[in-house]
């Protein structure tokens, strides 16, 4: 087990590496620069501008120190847009919100899409099953740009209930409608996978063995099925995780979030190289260390995988 | 397998569709007199919501108008901007003087400008941040606005001097180029300018005339590129020069070279290039705001860092949380703090607009920025008596690029620009006004601005078919015109729903009048921008504007260029006839001639003028002291809340009369 | 108690399956009884209803599709068919346990062997926890798992398939049951494994005078494990008898041509006997006997008419319209 | 002796489904897909999935055509002439506030037909669902089965690259791809689109398929496949790539919401379909900007496409269950 | 009669590295001959690696080494072409009747592949192909349109053999054919191989785990055990007279479907399983159960013997003069002499 982390986190640092590579030269590739505006720069003050920055070096110079900084210093450098404010900072100051937001609405999809899953699983077939379903598959349905307003539109502009946008600090009310938001669409995903998973694991054998043991029900699906069938959902979680709290622009944006999400759509459109990269390599990090952490639990969980 | 009754799902839809509907009804149809509560917050405190995130509280660095509000509250600088009319009103210089011929300017500075750590501001200041912000190093995207001070340009373009190393002497510019305008400071020596200042009792002290005074008088220095490729670039061009320079040797220009001088703590020369009468009022913008020389010069880049940054404004930093809120506190250190009433500012950085206006109709904001409220909702909310319009010192436009056919011949160019019926745009977009011209009407006031082609779809058509398109009328009324190429064309814009809006009713209009259906291309801004730059697009282009400072030249200066305006178009004639309009002292006849030289443009019609944009926000009745003026500024110690109901805002506050 | 003293009577139990093709008769009016201590064998092939007339009488039938439409399962003379679910789950695993065919998949893979072990009787006898785990390891013992404290705490990939099927014997006997269900025990399992298992159960069997219902497909099993036999088709007895007479002198065709068709490798081999053609469609049964299409003395009323259920001696009976002819040829 | 008794007993078999074969007592469907059909038709949730598809379908294609010859207006028709007109006026209501069949869906903020658009957004939408799922159905089935089917180090190589472009970040490729060719014409934006939307949602399939095949490739019809000398990609692609229908279908139904999503958002972003054309997603994304002031805007396009995607999310599982092969076994 | 040798295996291994050191010796050094015309039968326990020499024969899995003669031809070493064209000659059946057949190709498809494959039909020909193929093998030629979900598993097993049989192979390794039939189809089965052996002159490879089963059909046993051939024998006599302790016990195992003899039958029983071939037991693989085991046995890796004519066995205990391991002494190993 042990070793398999350490080569998993070997095979990590070149995907990452090739990662930054690429974002790097699809970012020199976009037209537009950071400093372009509606009137067009003079020509010398563009030109202070690319030597302050260090753009008019030759690609290899400016590739070749933005990497070594990466790897010498892990320093994503300083944005260009936002003067003076390094890369660094600006992940681990909007890294919380993103983070806040995201678990909480996993953990809202995941107790609720769930229990969904599982009802609709034991009681297949049957009406509380294609309610269910169909509730998750509304979910699906429906973008999130579409749900926020509307949540937006009905608890806060109609009942006056809620903030409808804006961060308030953790905890706070102006949490609920985007954590609602955002669960949405990863609530339906659980559901379904949920149902899959249980209905699979509860034709399975050892089911019928617990039955026959004369468990009840109850003991049958928590302490019997509910592990095997949530399998499907760990594996579910680790990317779905690692987008989650990176952020989703949508949701950051309709609440006006202070989120990674928000940064990185900015950052895109700002052609701010720095921030873009930082923000693209600290993804690629979460995604493949979350990949990872969810083939861990899942050998935890799994004792079938543990030992091999 | 499947026992459901699916009318229980349908059900499901409609139910939630209907509940949208009903809900949605609910809210569009509150009969209020404002949208949406009323409650002032408990404290004394402006919740403002500014547009993008600030990219730096430094004021040199960024040109954007959401960080211009948020300098305006930080930094002074020495006008300040009329809260209605713009106007320049004194802020840290408590009076000036200009020479006869506006070319240099003399200011008195107040003696009790303050740092907010308490130190005090004095004329170096000034010539500190002046210099700063025409550095190379910092690289400011603003500091083409203080290129009207002399040898400003040549030190921000990190240019060199000639010196003869024999006698010390200069070479003059006078002496290479033929069409250089007069120089106005060398034509006024400053020996022959006794008495060019009316000192007041309190400055009784006559001004010491210091060398650095007799050096701006002097004829000015020629001044070549400090870039070794591109000075021999320019010497290989011109024989002249080159032989002149031969054996000379090259002094960089120096910030200490610009003119801008401290006579003494608290008075501050500036010695222009060129006559100015405006230049007073470009002085309120940020680039001219001044910044603490020792936290900048002890924390370099970082110094905006709330825990490092001083600031000289009504206000100073409190807390910055970025893309969430910028918190300042009303800072005691002020010279006029007393005149300051808000305890604190919120800074919301917030840029979706549907967003900004929930958030403004439950009241968690109390003001919003320019152009929030989207073009659907202005049926609603221009009904409410908070909503905020006026003119605005902003136009859009239609940029073609003329280096390419079909929009290379000029007689197409004008038949795209009299097929749009302006009117029914502006009457559709309900806020703004039909435009002919390039600057925007209603706001300079003694500006005789010239008429573009107005609406004529028949001469249109004439146009077109003498262009060899010939425009033919179909049997249901509607036009065809099959030999032009529609598809070579496009109509590029950035994303934005009011520009979508806008470019799809462009299109509408030339499909209706001349049987053309120009594609439309929309992309993110900053390619946008750089295809518009490049002229790496055929066809049409959005362009917009908004005033600098307040004078038209601030729009005509756009295509004062060799043609890297978007549209190719440059002529000769037309940058001299602005050149000669900046040379004249007289400001009605500068005005004339500046609109001779619109004239001259809207003939070769590069653009299509659209029209003058309109002020469009909304702020709560109790905010008093913020007027829709013409560029959305506000100085901020004029703002306060006001609890007496009875003396809130009942509609746009008017914009005549004092504050 | 049932008046003649049987553990278990199941009489005229009818389980029908509802699928997309019809009707599945999958057991369709089975009686038989078993007595105290008595090894009962099912044999027959895939699809015979063998299974699910087993799963019936402790009601885990899945439902839908499956539902048990009529009869009844005596238990000590109480119709199990009539209890309340609780009631049922009382008897399953303390009185009447099952050990499946598949050891691989019939235990839980993700808890450990003693656990699964321990909810037996923590369930059925309110064992603590320290007193389930002993009676866990003593059981394992029992069962012959070498090791038996230290394996306890393996989880069942950790065992090979024999030890697994170990494994669910000592889980079903936990709580002493009166009546074992062995639904094809030793299927998946290499011969000398299926010895070593046979073996075990009838030493348990002898040890504990539990009863027996043991299924299966292998005559060979049968013949050396129990002391009656119900041969199934198509979800009906065929053929019922104890085992020395059923071996000896079968009295229905498929169960002779069952017999014949397997290879005795103690004899001299020849041509192989087969029974032709395929089992039928149990969806789509036609009138007569199920098994006229593939039987070699068919005649005319087999088509027609549904056998009926001879008596050839008290204890042996034979559903076919020629059971006596078969039987006394 | 009766003739039965002649064929000998190997043969007795096939003569038995003959015979019931020609008395027509046994009725089998005699195509997977026949009766895969069938099952899909017994499946009701699935029935309504595929008539409300058609019948969206259908109307899409059809719909702004019938329009144009009833009231004479286009998706695209700004009533520039008569400014009156161009305003946003609720279902079923003229100009002057009464009742009027001319926008059953009420109008834009241009003054355009609601329903011509929803339909026309139709076009597009399911259009682009379609055409980008399935370019990400054939790169990422291709690359998930060759990974699979091959192993080893390939495998690795390959994972890691999904891995990388996973992290890519997504906006920036979209902005590259769409500077980097350009097209002025309306369709071959619409192409791009395509390509950079199949381009960038092949990932997780791949991933899908490649899991499938690693489960499928020792599987003992392929051995019998190689045994027979079939060549590797003949069995990649006829052998192995078949049997991940299920799961593919499945996931395929998922992705056409997805895509469908991410073209809305790119739309929100300026990468979208280009004006005056429309998607349901750049609809909805328009509507949600006035959802408090004129409803209808978003409720209509958005109502719909949730329907749809409903729709095919149920037809989706319903083909699953049906083309499953082992449903078939009980 | 000195019968022609079809397939020469020689010393052939098939290894599986695992994670870490851990190697699947699953085939361990097997050096057999199969001669034309007859059926070999390969029986052993599960695991016990004759599946997987029954697939590298066939190179359907990769050797590790050793060698394949067919024809003179090492087919452990043929380029990937090459081999193909062999596979023409040697074809295989396998177990499991639902997983051997492609779920979405029709039966058609299934058996006309091959034939397309090697360009032995063209066009209508291969229809016409098929379709005697599928009458050959008992089932109706009206088949072919259909897809396998459809048919029983002992029809499947039909359709997998007419594959097979497609491509008019002289060696057939049948896998495990009848293990997952029911019983009245396995005699079905077995049948129409028998059969197809007499008309098409095919040879054998029959594995199965099924003693009777193998006793059945085939003319010689080998009998396996964790990778190794202990014990070749033909069928009778292996049966009547097994001289490994293992098969012995092994045949001892199976039950007998009649009651009188299993009431009177004395079972060698063996304790506990077979060990992991991960790790297989120094010495002799069969020491930790076999009821005969002395010191040596841990040590010394037995050789297949002829201990009778025609009979061979590899345990030490026993050499051609005491084959039978009851006579000798305890304690001695005549097979080491």
């Amino acid at each position: 087990m042990f070793r398999f982390i350490i080569r998993r986190l070997l095979i990590t640092i070149p995907t990452i590496l090739v990662v930054i590579s690429i974002t790097w030269v699809l970012i020199k590739l976009a037209p537009g620069n950071f400093y372009s505006g509606e009137k067009r720069l003079p020509a010398a003050i563009e030109k202070s501008i690319r030597e302050k920055y260090g753009l008019d070096k030759p690609w290899y110079q400016q590739y070749g120190k933005t990497m070594w900084n990466i790897v010498r210093h892990l320093d994503f450098g300083t944005s260009l847009r936002f003067e003076g404010q390094s890369v660094n900072t600006i992940i681990r100051r909007s890294l919380p919100v993103s983070a806040a937001i995201g678990i909480l609405a996993y953990l809202l999809a995941l107790i609720v899409g769930v229990t969904i899953g599982s009802i609709a699983a034991l009681k297949q077939n049957s009406r509380w099953d294609y309610t269910s379903m169909a509730l998750a598959m509304l979910g699906i349905s429906v973008p999130n740009f579409v749900l926020g307003p509307i949540l937006v539109l009905i608890f806060s502009l109609s009942l006056y209930w809620l903030p409808p946008s804006r961060w308030g600090g953790f905890p706070s009310r102006n949490l609920i409608l985007p954590v609602l938001t955002l669960s949405a669409i990863y609530m339906a995903y659980i559901a379904r996978l949920t149902r899959a998973g249980m209905l699979e694991v509860l034709r399975s054998d050892y089911i019928r063995t617990a039955r026959a043991k004369g468990l009840s029900e109850k003991d049958v699906l928590i302490k019997h099925a509910l592990r095997g069938g949530l399998m499907p959902v760990i594996s579910y979680t680790g990317p779905a995780l690692a987008f989650l709290l990176t952020g989703t622009v949508v949701v950051e944006r309709i609440f006006a979030l202070p989120g990674l999400g928000n940064y990185f759509i900015q950052a895109s459109l700002n052609r701010d190289e720095p921030l873009i990269i930082g923000i693209v390599a600290f993804i690629s990090i979460t995604l493949l260390f979350m990949n990872l952490l969810v083939d861990i639990a899942y050998a935890y969980l799994d004792p079938r995988v543990r030992y091999h | 397998m499947s026992r459901i009754n699916w009318k229980q799902l349908s059900a499901l839809v409609l139910l939630a569709a209907m509940a949208c509907t009903t809900l949605s009804c609910a809210v569009a149809s509150s009969n209020e007199v404002y949208f949406g509560k009323t409650t002032p917050p408990a404290r004394n405190i402006l919740r403002y919501v500014t547009g993008e995130e600030p990219e730096s509280l430094d004021p040199a660095i960024s040109n954007g108008q959401p960080e211009s509000r948020i300098y305006m509250a930080l930094y002074d600088g020495l006008v300040e901007y009329d809260p209605k009319t713009l106007a320049p009103i004194p802020a840290l210089a408590s009076h000036w003087r200009a020479n006869d011929d506006s070319s240099e300017f003399t200011f008195y500075l107040r003696r009790d400008g303050r740092w907010s750590n308490g130190a005090p501001i004095d004329a170096n200041d000034f010539v500190y941040s002046f210099r700063r912000a025409l550095s190379k190093q910092l690289a400011s995207r603003n500091a083409y606005m203080a290129y009207l001070m002399k040898y400003a340009q040549a030190y921000n373009e990190g240019a060199v001097f000639v010196r003869d190393p024999s006698n010390g002497k200069f070479l003059l510019a006078k002496d290479f180029d033929e069409h250089l305008p007069p120089d106005p400071l060398a034509g006024s020596p400053v020996d022959a300018a006794k008495g060019e200042y009316q000192t007041t009792a309190e400055e009784s002290q006559e001004p010491a005339d210091s060398a650095f005074h007799q050096a701006m008088h002097t004829p000015l220095r020629l001044t070549l590129p400090g870039d070794e490729k591109a000075r021999t670039k320019l010497l290989n061009a011109d024989a002249k020069i080159k032989e002149a320079v031969t054996g000379k040797e090259l002094v960089p220009v120096k910030g200490e070279d610009i003119g801008v001088e401290a006579i003494d703590k608290y008075t501050l020369r500036i010695s222009l290039t060129l006559p100015a009468p405006f230049f007073v009022g470009m002085l309120a913008h940020q680039v001219f705001r001044i910044v603490p020389r020792q936290v900048v010069e002890k924390y370099g880049n970082q110094w905006t860092q709330p825990a490092h940054i001083v600031t000289c404004g009504p206000f100073k930093v409190k807390t910055w949380q970025a893309y969430h809120t910028l918190v300042v506190e009303r800072d005691p250190m002020y010279w006029d703090a007393a005149t300051v009433k808000l305890d604190e500012i919120h800074f919301y950085p917030m840029s979706d607009n549907p967003t900004i206006m929930n958030q403004y109709k439950v009241g968690e904001v109390d003001a919003v920025l320019n152009h929030t409220v989207p073009n659907a909702w202005l049926d609603v909310v221009r009904t409410k008596k908070d909503y905020m319009d006026g003119a605005e010192a902003a136009i859009e436009f239609i940029i073609m690029n003329t280096t390419k056919p079909p929009l290379n011949d000029v007689r197409v160019r004008k038949a795209f620009n009299m097929a749009i019926d302006k009117e029914a745009w502006a009457t559709w977009r309900k806020i703004v006004k039909p435009l002919t011209a390039f600057t925007p009407s209603g706001i300079f006031h003694e500006y005789p601005q010239p008429k573009g082609d107005a609406f004529n779809p028949d001469e249109a058509r004439r146009l077109l078919g003498e262009a060899g398109y010939p425009v033919t009328k179909n049997s249901d009324g509607s036009y065809s015109c099959p030999k032009f190429p529609a598809n070579q064309i496009e109509y590029i814009y950035n994303t934005q729903e009011s520009t979508k809006n806008m470019v799809e009713w462009m299109q509408a209009q030339w499909k209706q009048n001349l049987g053309i259906t120009v594609p439309l291309r929309n992309m993110d801004w900053k390619t946008f921008l750089t295809l518009r730059a490049k002229l790496d697009y055929v066809g049409f282009a959005r362009g917009s504007w908004g005033a600098d400072y307040m004078d038209p030249f601030t729009f005509l200066s756009l295509f004062y260029t060799g043609g890297e305006n978007g549209s190719g178009w440059s002529d000769p004639k037309y940058i001299s006839l602005l050149d000669e309009a900046n040379r004249t002292l007289d400001q009605k006849k500068r005005y004339e001639l500046l609109a001779q030289a619109e004239a001259f443009m809207l003939q070769a019609q590069p653009i299509i003028p659209i029209h003058t944009a309109s002020v469009n926000w909304v702020k709560k009745p109790y905010v008093k002291g913020m007027y829709p003026n013409a560029a959305s500024l506000y100085p901020w110690k004029f703002v306060y809340i006001e609890r007496d109901q009875a003396k809130w805002d009942v509609g746009t506050p008017s914009l005549a009369g004092g504050y | 108690m049932s008046a003649n003293g049987a553990l278990l009577e199941v009489r005229n139990l009818r389980t029908y399956f509802d699928t997309e093709d019809g009707v599945v008769k999958a057991v369709d009016d089975v009686s038989f009884q078993l007595q105290r201590g008595e090894t009962l064998g099912i044999v027959g092939e895939s699809g015979s209803g063998k299974s699910v007339t087993n799963l019936s009488i402790i009601r885990l039938v899945q439902e839908p599709p499956g539902k048990i439409v009529s009869g009844e399962v005596l238990f000590k003379g109480e119709d199990i068919l009539l209890l309340r679910p609780a009631a049922v789950r009382r008897i399953r695993g303390r009185r009447i346990a099952m050990i499946f065919q598949d050891p691989m998949t019939s235990l839980n893979p993700f808890m450990k062997i003693s656990r699964q072990l321990m909810e037996m009787t923590q369930l059925h006898l309110g064992h603590t926890k320290g007193q389930a785990y002993e009676h866990a390891i003593r059981m394992l013992e029992t069962v012959g798992i070498p090791d038996a404290r230290t394996r306890a705490d393996s989880y069942p990939h950790e065992f090979s398939g024999g030890m697994r099927q170990r494994v669910m014997i000592a889980m079903a006997l936990s709580c002493e049951p009166e009546l074992l269900i062995a639904d094809e025990p030793t299927t998946a399992l290499d011969v000398t494994i299926q010895a070593q298992i046979l073996e075990l159960i009838k030493k348990l069997k002898q040890e504990t005078g539990t009863s027996v219902i043991l299924i299966t497909h292998d005559l060979g099993v049968v013949a050396g494990m129990t002391d009656h036999v119900l041969v199934m088709y198509a979800g009906k007895i065929f053929e019922q008898a104890k085992t020395t007479e059923l071996f000896a002198r079968p009295g229905n065709p498929y169960t002779k041509g069952l017999l014949r068709s397997v290879p005795d490798p103690t004899a001299e081999q020849g041509k192989l006997y087969q029974i032709p053609g395929l089992p039928p469609d149990v969806a789509h049964l036609k009138p007569g006997c199920p098994f006229a299409e593939r039987c070699d003395r068919v005649e005319e009323i087999c088509r027609r008419e549904f056998p009926p259920f001879v008596e050839l001696t008290t204890d042996h009976h034979s559903l076919c319209h020629f059971a006596h002819e078969v039987y006394g040829g | 002796m009766e003739p039965e008794n002649k064929i000998s007993p190997e043969m007795a078999v096939a003569e038995a489904d003959v015979r019931s074969e020609e008395s027509g007592e046994v009725v089998r469907g005699t195509s997977l897909w026949r009766d895969a059909w069938r099952r899909l038709l017994k499946n009701k949730l699935a029935v309504f999935g595929l008539v409300v598809v058609a019948i969206v379908t259908i109307a899409s294609i059809i719909g702004p055509t019938v329009i144009k010859s009833a009231f004479g207006f286009t998706p695209d028709y700004i009533p520039t002439n008569d400014v009156r007109l161009i305003r946003s006026f609720p279902p079923f209501t003229g100009p002057n506030g009464e009742f009027s069949w001319a926008h059953p869906m009420g109008t834009d903020n241009a003054g355009r037909d609601q329903l011509a658009r929803v339909l026309q957004g139709g076009q597009i939408s399911l259009f682009v669902g379609i055409i980008s799922t399935l370019v990400s159905l054939i790169i990422g089935v291709s690359y998930g089965a060759i990974a699979g089917y091959v192993g080893g180090r390939v495998d690795n190589v390959m994972m890691r690259v999904v891995d990388v472009l996973y992290s890519l970040p997504y906006v920036i490729v979209v902005i590259v791809l769409l500077s980097m060719f350009r097209s002025q014409t309306p369709r071959g934006q619409l192409t791009l689109l395509f390509i950079a939307l199949g381009s960038v949602s092949w990932l997780t399939m791949a991933r899908i398929v490649r899991g499938q095949v690693l489960s499928l490739k020792n599987q003992e019809f392929v051995l019998a496949a190689r045994a027979t000398g079939v060549s590797g990609p003949r069995i990649v692609f006829r052998h192995i790539v078949p049997n991940t229908l299920g799961p593919v279908i499945v996931y395929a139904t998922l992705t056409i919401p997805q895509i469908m999503l991410t073209e809305a958002f790119l739309s929100f972003l300026g990468f979208g379909v280009q004006a005056p054309l429309a998607s349901w997603g750049s609809l909805a994304a328009d509507g949600v900007q006035n959802i408090a002031i004129f409803p209808w805007q978003l409720i209509f396009p958005g109502v719909t496409m949730a329907l749809t995607l409903f729709s095919l999310n149920f037809l989706g599982d319903g083909l699953r269950d049906a083309l499953d092969p082992q449903m078939r076994t009980t | 009669m000195v019968a022609e040798t079809l397939l020469a295996i020689r010393d052939l291994k098939v290894h599986f590295k695992l994670g870490g050191d851990r190697v699947v010796k699953a085939v361990d050094g097997v050096t057999i001959d199969i001669l034309r015309g007859e059926t070999l039968g390969l029986v052993g326990e599960s695991g016990c690696g004759k599946s997987t020499l029954g697939r590298a024969v066939l190179r359907l899995t990769e050797p590790t080494s050793g060698q394949v003669f067919y024809r003179d031809r090492d087919l452990a070493h043929l380029s990937g072409k090459q081999l193909r064209e062999q596979r023409r000659h040697l074809q295989i059946i396998f177990q499991d009747p639902y997983a051997s057949l492609n779920p979405r190709m029709t039966v058609g498809q299934i058996v006309g592949e091959p034939l397309e494959t090697f360009r032995l039909a063209r066009g209508r020909e291969v229809e016409q192909r098929v379709q005697e193929l599928l009458e050959t093998v008992g089932l109706s030629k009206r088949f072919t349109k259909r897809y396998p979900h459809e048919f029983s598993g002992g029809q499947r097993q039909r359709i997998g053999i007419a594959r097979a049989l497609a491509v008019d192979p002289d060696f057939i390794v049948a896998d495990e054919p009848i293990s997952a039939l029911d019983v009245s189809i396995q005699a079905q089965i077995m049948n129409l191989l028998e059969k197809l052996r007499r008309e098409k002159n095919l040879t054998y490879l029959f594995i199965s785990h099924d003693l009777r089963a193998i006793r059945h059909v085939s003319d010689r046993v080998a009998v396996m055990y964790l990778g190794k051939l202990v014990e070749i024998a033909d069928a009778k006599t292996i049966y009547q007279e097994p001289l490994m302790p293992y098969t012995k016990a092994l045949i001892s195992a199976v039950p007998v479907p009649d009651p009188r003899i299993e009431a009177t039958r004395q079972r060698i029983m063996l304790e506990g399983d077979v060990p992991s071939p991960i790790n297989p037991p120094a010495g002799c693989p069969f020491h930790t159960r076999c009821p005969y085991a002395i010191d040596v046995c841990k040590e010394v890796v037995p050789q297949l013997v002829e201990i009778k004519p025609a009979h061979f066995a590899a345990c030490v205990r026993i050499s051609p003069k005491m084959p039978h391991i009851e006579d000798v002494p305890p304690g001695a190993a005549p097979g080491l002499e």
